[in-house]
């Protein structure tokens, strides 16, 4: 009887949330102005979050309203200010009936589809938990998810960090000529902001321990370098919208270094497996959990610093010498 | 109807919304935005396939929701670069828009960065 | 006592959600931004304090306890920053360009 | 910016604030011997963060002063709710909203901006900027109750925690 209550109680949890999740991405497409629409999408992916934990994936919860919600909706946002004397004019570029319509029966399709691949699951549901649970003693990591993002796919994790790399030099040469290599951001006196700059006095610190402990906990608990190296991103773009701190030459040696030294180590790491264990990623058996966090140690470095300077936006100031 | 059945659901009506607005919104910026919107559907159908494939002791399916992560991650990257190509084409043209043959104004900086 | 404790939980909690609802009720009844920011942060702000306070008793041990508050606080500090932020930003009218 | 000059940190606030994260690093992770590098890692970093982002003597602060005012700001978070759902729930909608434009004593700077922070927690009281002249400009829900004569109070008993009671005397009156 109370079993039956309890999951009863939980699929109107799910029903709700679910229906909120659809409601706030409709009113995010449909919004008025560009900034309604960011705010609105940020809500979306923090209620994401929630639907993440619901799904027994908090790892994915945290990254989701880190990253997915939090660090993106500061690049959105920031773009929406910027880009609104030029809003009305390209709001108004929109496409005739004929093209809506064909775009509506489209999306409509696709959505259908995909229901009905969720409705009519293959019977016994695809799993690699198994696989993935034989090697877990030996890795002596006891978060799953840790476990296939930095052993059994270490080329995907590394491969993403390059990807994110490629992003940040993309970003950077989009700048002047003259802006290259110099601080990011408007040539102006970052002004200090009363009520943000306190708590950008006050939360940093909070947040790095916090940074650290999502980190550490990550070998054994949902967390990790990439959630861990959000959260340490997130106070320091804090720190500079607040105008405590300015943001850092990007031609700055210091900086450079902290960007690649987290894939150095891990390639490293990888290219020393051809060597001393099978292959390429490979780790040695005895030495696998103590590698596995150098690595996430200085990956969170990287990810931290790749992170803030992604959403501080191409150079744009000269380089001061 | 169980509760991943419910998410699967839903995932496939957000898939479908973002990829309606990326299509139909003619401002740069909103096409982003339901871009990514399309990616949450996406990752949510991962998520409740690896809901669905609970196994060996484990509440969900591992391997999808690493690679959700990842996934996140690189749409970020992919997001922040557009954002920026966004934001140079309005610098240059001082306007924010996709329509070929858009009057576009010199390039202030074209005299320092030309060879 | 363990009755007692519960009995103070199932009370605080319920006073909390009541105050979460009461500042809904004021989101959408006050009549402009500003009001209802007043609305939302001090009733949202004894809700969750009531609710921390309702769930102290059922804590695992002390430094549970200590989690419970500073959940609190941050929530505490965090909404009193936006608040201001937001209130700045309307009386200058609109969201910030 | 002040705060580089790391050899004038005093040894008591580097200490003080060096336990506070330990605590919170405890509260978060449990106590287990195998988190001690990480716990010193944390604990390091976020002194370090901290003494550079808030810079000891910043605030002076009293611990009786203090005492006072954390002890009532439960009840004072209490009377602001209790407030706000009265007039929620009342039908006729009791609100006489505006702006109050309240002289600021304190120093600018970071001590202004906290007893802003916390304004914002008190009963009726939403700070929403400063206007041209110094002055905090204030939004009340009731503009009839005396707010500004509430807030002087609140400000004296803020300045007695955090700043040595120290308030500039402003526009003759005091």
């Amino acid at each position: 009887m109370s079993t039956g209550f309890a999951l009863d109680a939980g699929l109107v949890l799910d029903a709700g949330l679910a229906a909120l999740v659809l409601a706030v991405a409709v009113g995010a497409i449909v919004a008025g102005t560009a900034f309604a629409a960011v705010v609105g999408f940020v809500t979306y992916g923090l209620l994401l979050a929630l639907v993440w934990v619901r799904l027994a994936a908090v790892d994915v919860a945290l990254t989701e309203a880190a990253i997915g919600s939090g660090v993106t909706g500061a690049v959105l946002i920031a773009a929406a200010a910027r880009l609104r004397p030029a809003e009305a004019r390209s709001a108004a570029e929109r496409p005739g009936v004929p093209l809506r319509l064909a775009a509506a029966v489209l999306s409509a399709l696709v959505a259908a589809g995909l229901a009905m691949l969720v409705l009519l699951p293959s019977a016994p549901a695809p799993s690699l938990g198994p696989a993935a649970a034989v090697h877990l003693p030996e890795l002596a990591i006891g978060n799953p998810v840790t476990a296939v993002l930095l052993a059994y796919r270490a080329i995907d994790t590394l491969l993403e960090k390059i990807v994110l790399l490629l992003a940040l030099l993309g970003v950077w040469s989009l700048a002047p000529d003259r802006f290259w290599g110099g601080a990011p951001g408007q040539p102006h006196a970052a002004q200090q902001d009363g009520a943000l700059a306190l708590l950008a006095r006050l939360l940093p610190p909070v947040g790095i321990v916090v940074g650290v402990y999502i980190l550490w906990v990550g070998a054994v608990a949902p967390g990790g370098a990439f959630q861990g190296g959000a959260i340490l991103a997130a106070m320091w773009i804090l720190v500079m919208i607040a105008g405590l701190r300015d943001a850092p030459a990007t031609g700055g040696r210091r900086v450079r270094l902290l960007l690649v030294v987290g894939p150095a180590v891990f390639l490293a790491v990888g290219l020393a497996g051809f060597v001393v264990a099978d292959g390429f990623l490979a780790y040695p058996a005895s030495y696998a959990k103590p590698l596995i966090i150098a690595i996430e140690v200085v990956l969170t470095l990287s990810i931290a610093v790749i992170l803030g300077l992604l959403a501080s936006g191409p150079p744009g100031r000269e380089r001061q010498r | 109807m169980s509760a991943e059945t419910l998410y699967g659901l839903c995932a496939a009506a957000l898939v479908g919304l973002g990829l309606f607005g990326s299509i139909v919104d003619p401002q740069p910026l909103r096409k982003i935005l339901a871009f990514n919107l399309l990616g949450g559907g996406v990752f949510l159908l991962f998520g409740v396939i690896a809901r669905r494939g609970a196994a060996a002791g484990m509440a969900a399916d591992p391997v999808p929701q690493a690679m959700v992560i990842t996934g996140i991650v690189v749409a970020f990257s992919a997001t922040a670069l557009a954002v920026t190509l966004l934001l140079r084409l309005f610098e240059t043209t001082g306007q924010a828009t996709l329509r070929t043959g858009a009057p576009a104004r010199p390039d202030p900086d074209s005299d320092r960065a030309g060879s | 006592m363990r009755q007692v404790l519960d009995i103070f939980t199932v009370a605080a909690v319920s006073a909390g959600a009541l105050f979460f609802l009461v500042g809904t009720v004021g989101l959408l009844r006050f009549p402009d931004p500003l009001t209802r920011l007043h609305a939302l942060t001090k009733a949202d702000n004894l809700g969750l304090g009531l609710v921390v306070l309702g769930l102290l008793p059922q804590a695992e041990g002390f430094l549970a306890g200590v989690k419970l508050v500073a959940v609190w606080l941050l929530a505490q500090l965090a909404g009193a920053t936006v608040t201001q932020l937001v209130a700045r930003a309307v009386r200058r009218g609109g969201p910030p360009a | 910016m002040s705060g580089g000059d790391e050899s004038a940190w005093p040894v008591s606030a580097t200490v003080v604030r060096a336990i506070g994260f330990l605590v919170f690093w405890l509260m978060l992770a449990g106590v287990n011997p195998a988190d001690l590098p990480a716990a010193a890692l944390a604990v390091a970093a976020a002194t370090w963060t901290s003494l550079h982002l808030l810079p000891p003597g910043t605030w002076r602060l009293s611990p009786v002063g203090l005492a006072r005012l954390v002890l009532r700001f439960p009840l004072q978070s209490v009377v602001a709710g209790v407030d706000v759902a009265r007039r929620a729930l009342d039908p006729r909608l009791p609100l006489r909203p505006g702006f109050v434009a309240c002289p600021a004593r304190l120093p600018p700077g970071t001590a202004r901006d906290a007893f802003c922070t916390l304004t914002s927690l008190l009963p009726g009281t939403l700070p929403a900027g400063t206007g041209q002249d110094g002055t905090l400009l204030i939004h009340c829900l009731d503009v009839g109750l005396p707010v500004a004569a509430q807030l002087a109070r609140e400000e004296a008993l803020f300045a007695d925690a955090l700043c040595g009671g120290v308030l500039e005397e402003r526009g003759g009156d005091g």
